[in-house]
C-alpha cells in the first residue's frame, strides 16, 4: 500500500508496507535525520516517530501493537532525559538509552546480513538448476521430512479420535458392511466425474467403525480403477473421483474384505445414509 | 547439419557462419534449465537472433556435447535437449534408487502416533487410528523406523514400540526431546500471512 | 583446488594426477541427472572409484563448466552443482514464462537471523527484529529452509533453529563458513551439519 499526503510544506511519500516493524521505521528515521545510530538522539528521534505514527493515523492505517510499544519506550527515554537524574539510579546500570542504541545497531547488522543473502545468486531467482522442483518444498520429502507436519497428521488423528461413537447399539448388531459402503462412497461422488475430498467424507460419518470401512470401500474401489485418486502435495488433501458409470460398477465382483461373503440388502440405505 | 566448425571461429560473429560466444552459451544454458526439447525456431525467438544463428551454434554445442561426454546434444522430437549419455545410464540409476523414498501416509499416521506416545502397544495405535495398524508397524520396524523396546505389564502382555535414530535422522532431530509439542505447534503456526 | 590440468592428460589414468575421461564423463553425467548437489564421497562411492579421482576429475570439470559458459560448474553446501550461469536467468526466464521466486524480506531476516546466530530460538530472533517471528519461522520451516535443532537448556525448553543443505543450495553457498562476518557481530558458531 502506498499513499501520498501532503502536509504544509512537506510532501510526504508513505510506503506502509516498506517497514518490517518498529525498529525498521525507528532506522529509518535515525538515517534520515542523519544521526549516529550509536549516540542515538532521543528527544529527536521520537519526535520524529511519533510525527511518523501521527501520519499514519491520519490515513487510517491500522498499527501492529508492536509500534505502540516503541512509541511508549520512546516517550519513557525522552521523559527521562528532560527531568534532571535520580541520584537511586545504579552507577553500574546500563543507560536504557544505550540499550535502544545497541538494539538497533544489532538490528542494523541484520538488515547487512540479509542484504548479503539477498545479493548471492538465488536458485529460482538469478540462476537455476535441473529439475527444481527438487529444490523448493519437496525437497525435504526427498531428503528429509518436516516434523511439524508429522505433529500435524498426530493432532489430526487425535481430533478424529474425539469422534462419538453410537450411543445405541443394538445386540448382534455387526457393524457397517462392505458393500454398503461402498454404495456411500458411490453416493456422496453422484455419477461420472463426481469430486469429494476423502477426509471431508468421512468425517460426515458418525462412528469411527463407519469411517474405517468407508475408507477401505474407496481405497478398493480405486483399486478397481473406479475411482481416481490424487493429492497436491505431501499430506495435501485427498480428492477422490468417480471414473466409471454407476451402470458399469459391480459389486458383487468386489471380493476383497468380504469375509462372510453376503450382504444385507435392507442395510443397503441403513446406517451409513446421513 | 553438416557443419564442421570449431570453436576458433566464434570471436568473429560478423564473419558468415560465426556466430557470438554469447549465444552459444545462452542456448547451453537454455537447454540446460529447460529439460525438455526445444526447437531452433523457440529458442531464435527467446534469444531474439535469426534462425540461421541458432543452427551454427547448435552445431558448435554438439561438438561440445558430443561422443565420450556425460551429457550429449541429442535430436529429439524435432528440437534440441541435452541429456545423459547412455553409457551411463546405470550410474544414473544407482544414484537416483539410493534416494529415500517418500513415505505413505499410513505410515506417517503410526509414525506419528509412536513418536509421540513412545512406549506404545499396537493397541494404542490402532485406538488412535481407528484401523488395525499391525502390517504397517510391521513395515516400520522393516524400514528401520520403529523398534520394539520391551512388554507392557498388562494382559497378553503386549510388545512395546519406540521410534528409533534412524526415525531422528530422518526428520533431522538431534534427539527425542527436540519433538515439537502440540502448543507448539499452535505456536509456530499461528497463521497470519 | 589449484591444479591446472588440461585434457590432455586425460589418456594417462597411470600417470600421477591422471584421470580416465570415462572417470570425468561419468560425474559429468551424474551431476547433470541429479539437479542436486552431490559430494565427491558420494560420487566417489557409486562410480567406485578413490576420491582423489573425483578431485581430479572435479577440476578438469571446473575448467569445462566456467567462466562464459551457459552452465557452470559450483561448490554448492558441501557438494558440487552444474547450474546455469547468472548471465542468462533473463532468457531462462523467459522460456518458462516464469516469474523469478520471491523471499519477502522479512523472510531473508528471519532467515539471516538463524543463518548467522544458529541455533537459535524464536525468541531470540524476535528479539532483534522487534515483531513476532513465529509465523515467518513456519513459512521458512515449511520452505525448507529452517529445521528444528534442538532444545534450549532453559526455562521453557524452547525450539531451537537451524538453516538446513536447502538453504545453501538455494543460496549457492559452499557451506556456513561462506557467510561472511559483520562487524561487531559475534563470531558465526561453527557449524557441525
Amino acid at each position: 500500500m502506498e499513499a501520498a499526503v501532503s502536509s504544509g510544506s512537506a510532501s510526504w511519500t508513505v510506503h506502509t508496507d516498506v517497514f518490517d516493524g518498529p525498529l525498521d521505521l525507528l532506522l529509518y528515521l535515525v538515517k534520515r535525520d542523519g544521526v549516529d545510530v550509536r549516540k542515538l538522539d532521543v528527544r529527536r528521534v521520537t519526535d520524529s516517530y511519533l510525527a511518523y505514527l501521527e501520519r499514519m493515523r491520519d490515513l487510517n492505517l491500522s498499527l501492529a501493537g508492536d509500534y505502540l510499544v516503541m512509541a511508549a519506550t520512546l516517550v519513557h527515554l525522552k521523559s527521562m532525559e528532560l527531568l534532571p537524574r535520580l541520584p537511586t539510579v545504579l552507577e553500574e546500570e546500563e543507560d536504557p538509552r544505550d540499550a535502544l542504541a545497541r538494539q538497533l545497531q544489532e538490528y542494523e547488522r541484520l538488515r547487512q546480513a540479509a542484504d548479503f543473502l539477498d545479493e548471492q545468486p538465488r536458485v529460482g531467482r538469478d540462476v537455476y538448476v535441473r529439475d527444481p522442483a527438487v529444490i523448493d518444498g519437496s525437497a525435504r520429502i526427498e531428503s528429509g521430512l518436516d516434523i511439524f507436519a508429522l505433529l500435524d497428521l498426530y493432532a489430526n488423528l487425535l481430533s478424529a479420535r474425539d469422534a462419538p461413537e453410537p450411543i445405541v447399539s443394538m445386540v448382534g448388531d455387526s457393524g457397517p458392511d462392505f458393500r454398503s459402503c461402498c454404495e456411500w462412497v458411490l453416493r456422496r461422488l453422484g455419477g461420472v466425474g463426481g469430486r469429494g475430498e476423502l477426509s471431508q467424507m468421512l468425517q460426515s460419518l458418525h462412528t469411527r467403525a463407519e469411517r474405517v470401512v468407508a475408507f477401505v470401500a474407496g481405497l478398493e474401489m480405486i483399486k478397481q480403477h473406479w475411482l481416481s485418486v490424487s493429492q497436491t502435495g505431501h499430506l495435501a488433501a485427498i480428492d477422490l473421483v468417480q471414473l466409471v458409470d454407476e451402470d458399469r460398477i459391480d459389486l458383487n465382483n468386489l471380493t476383497t474384505w468380504v469375509e462372510d461373503g453376503d450382504s444385507t440388502p435392507e442395510d443397503e440405505n441403513g446406517p451409513l445414509d446421513d | 547439419m553438416g557443419l564442421s566448425m570449431t570453436e576458433h571461429v566464434l570471436p568473429f560473429p560478423g564473419r558468415p557462419g560465426g556466430v557470438a560466444p554469447e549465444v552459444v552459451s545462452a542456448i547451453e544454458a537454455l537447454l540446460f534449465a529447460s529439460g525438455e526439447p526445444i526447437n531452433s525456431a523457440r529458442l531464435a525467438q527467446i534469444i531474439d537472433i535469426p534462425t540461421e544463428q541458432v543452427r551454427i551454434a547448435i552445431a558448435l554445442l554438439q561438438d561440445r556435447y558430443s561422443e565420450g561426454r556425460g551429457v550429449v546434444l541429442g535430436r529429439v522430437a524435432d528440437g534440441w535437449q541435452l541429456r545423459t549419455a547412455p553409457a551411463f545410464s546405470p550410474l544414473v540409476m544407482a544414484l537416483r534408487g539410493a534416494k529415500p523414498k517418500k513415505l505413505p501416509r499410513p505410515q506417517l499416521e503410526v509414525l506419528s502416533s509412536v513418536a509421540w506416545q513412545q512406549p506404545v502397544t499396537r493397541g494404542e495405535v490402532d485406538r488412535v487410528r481407528g484401523v488395525d495398524s499391525g502390517p504397517i508397524i510391521r513395515k516400520l520396524l522393516d524400514r528401520g523406523y520403529l523398534r520394539v523396546s520391551g512388554r507392557r505389564d498388562e494382559p497378553g502382555r503386549p510388545l512395546e514400540y519406540r521410534t528409533t535414530k534412524a526415525f531422528l535422522t530422518v526428520f533431522g532431530l538431534p534427539s527425542l526431546t527436540a519433538l515439537p509439542r502440540l502448543d507448539e505447534r499452535r505456536e509456530v503456526s499461528k497463521s497470519e500471512e
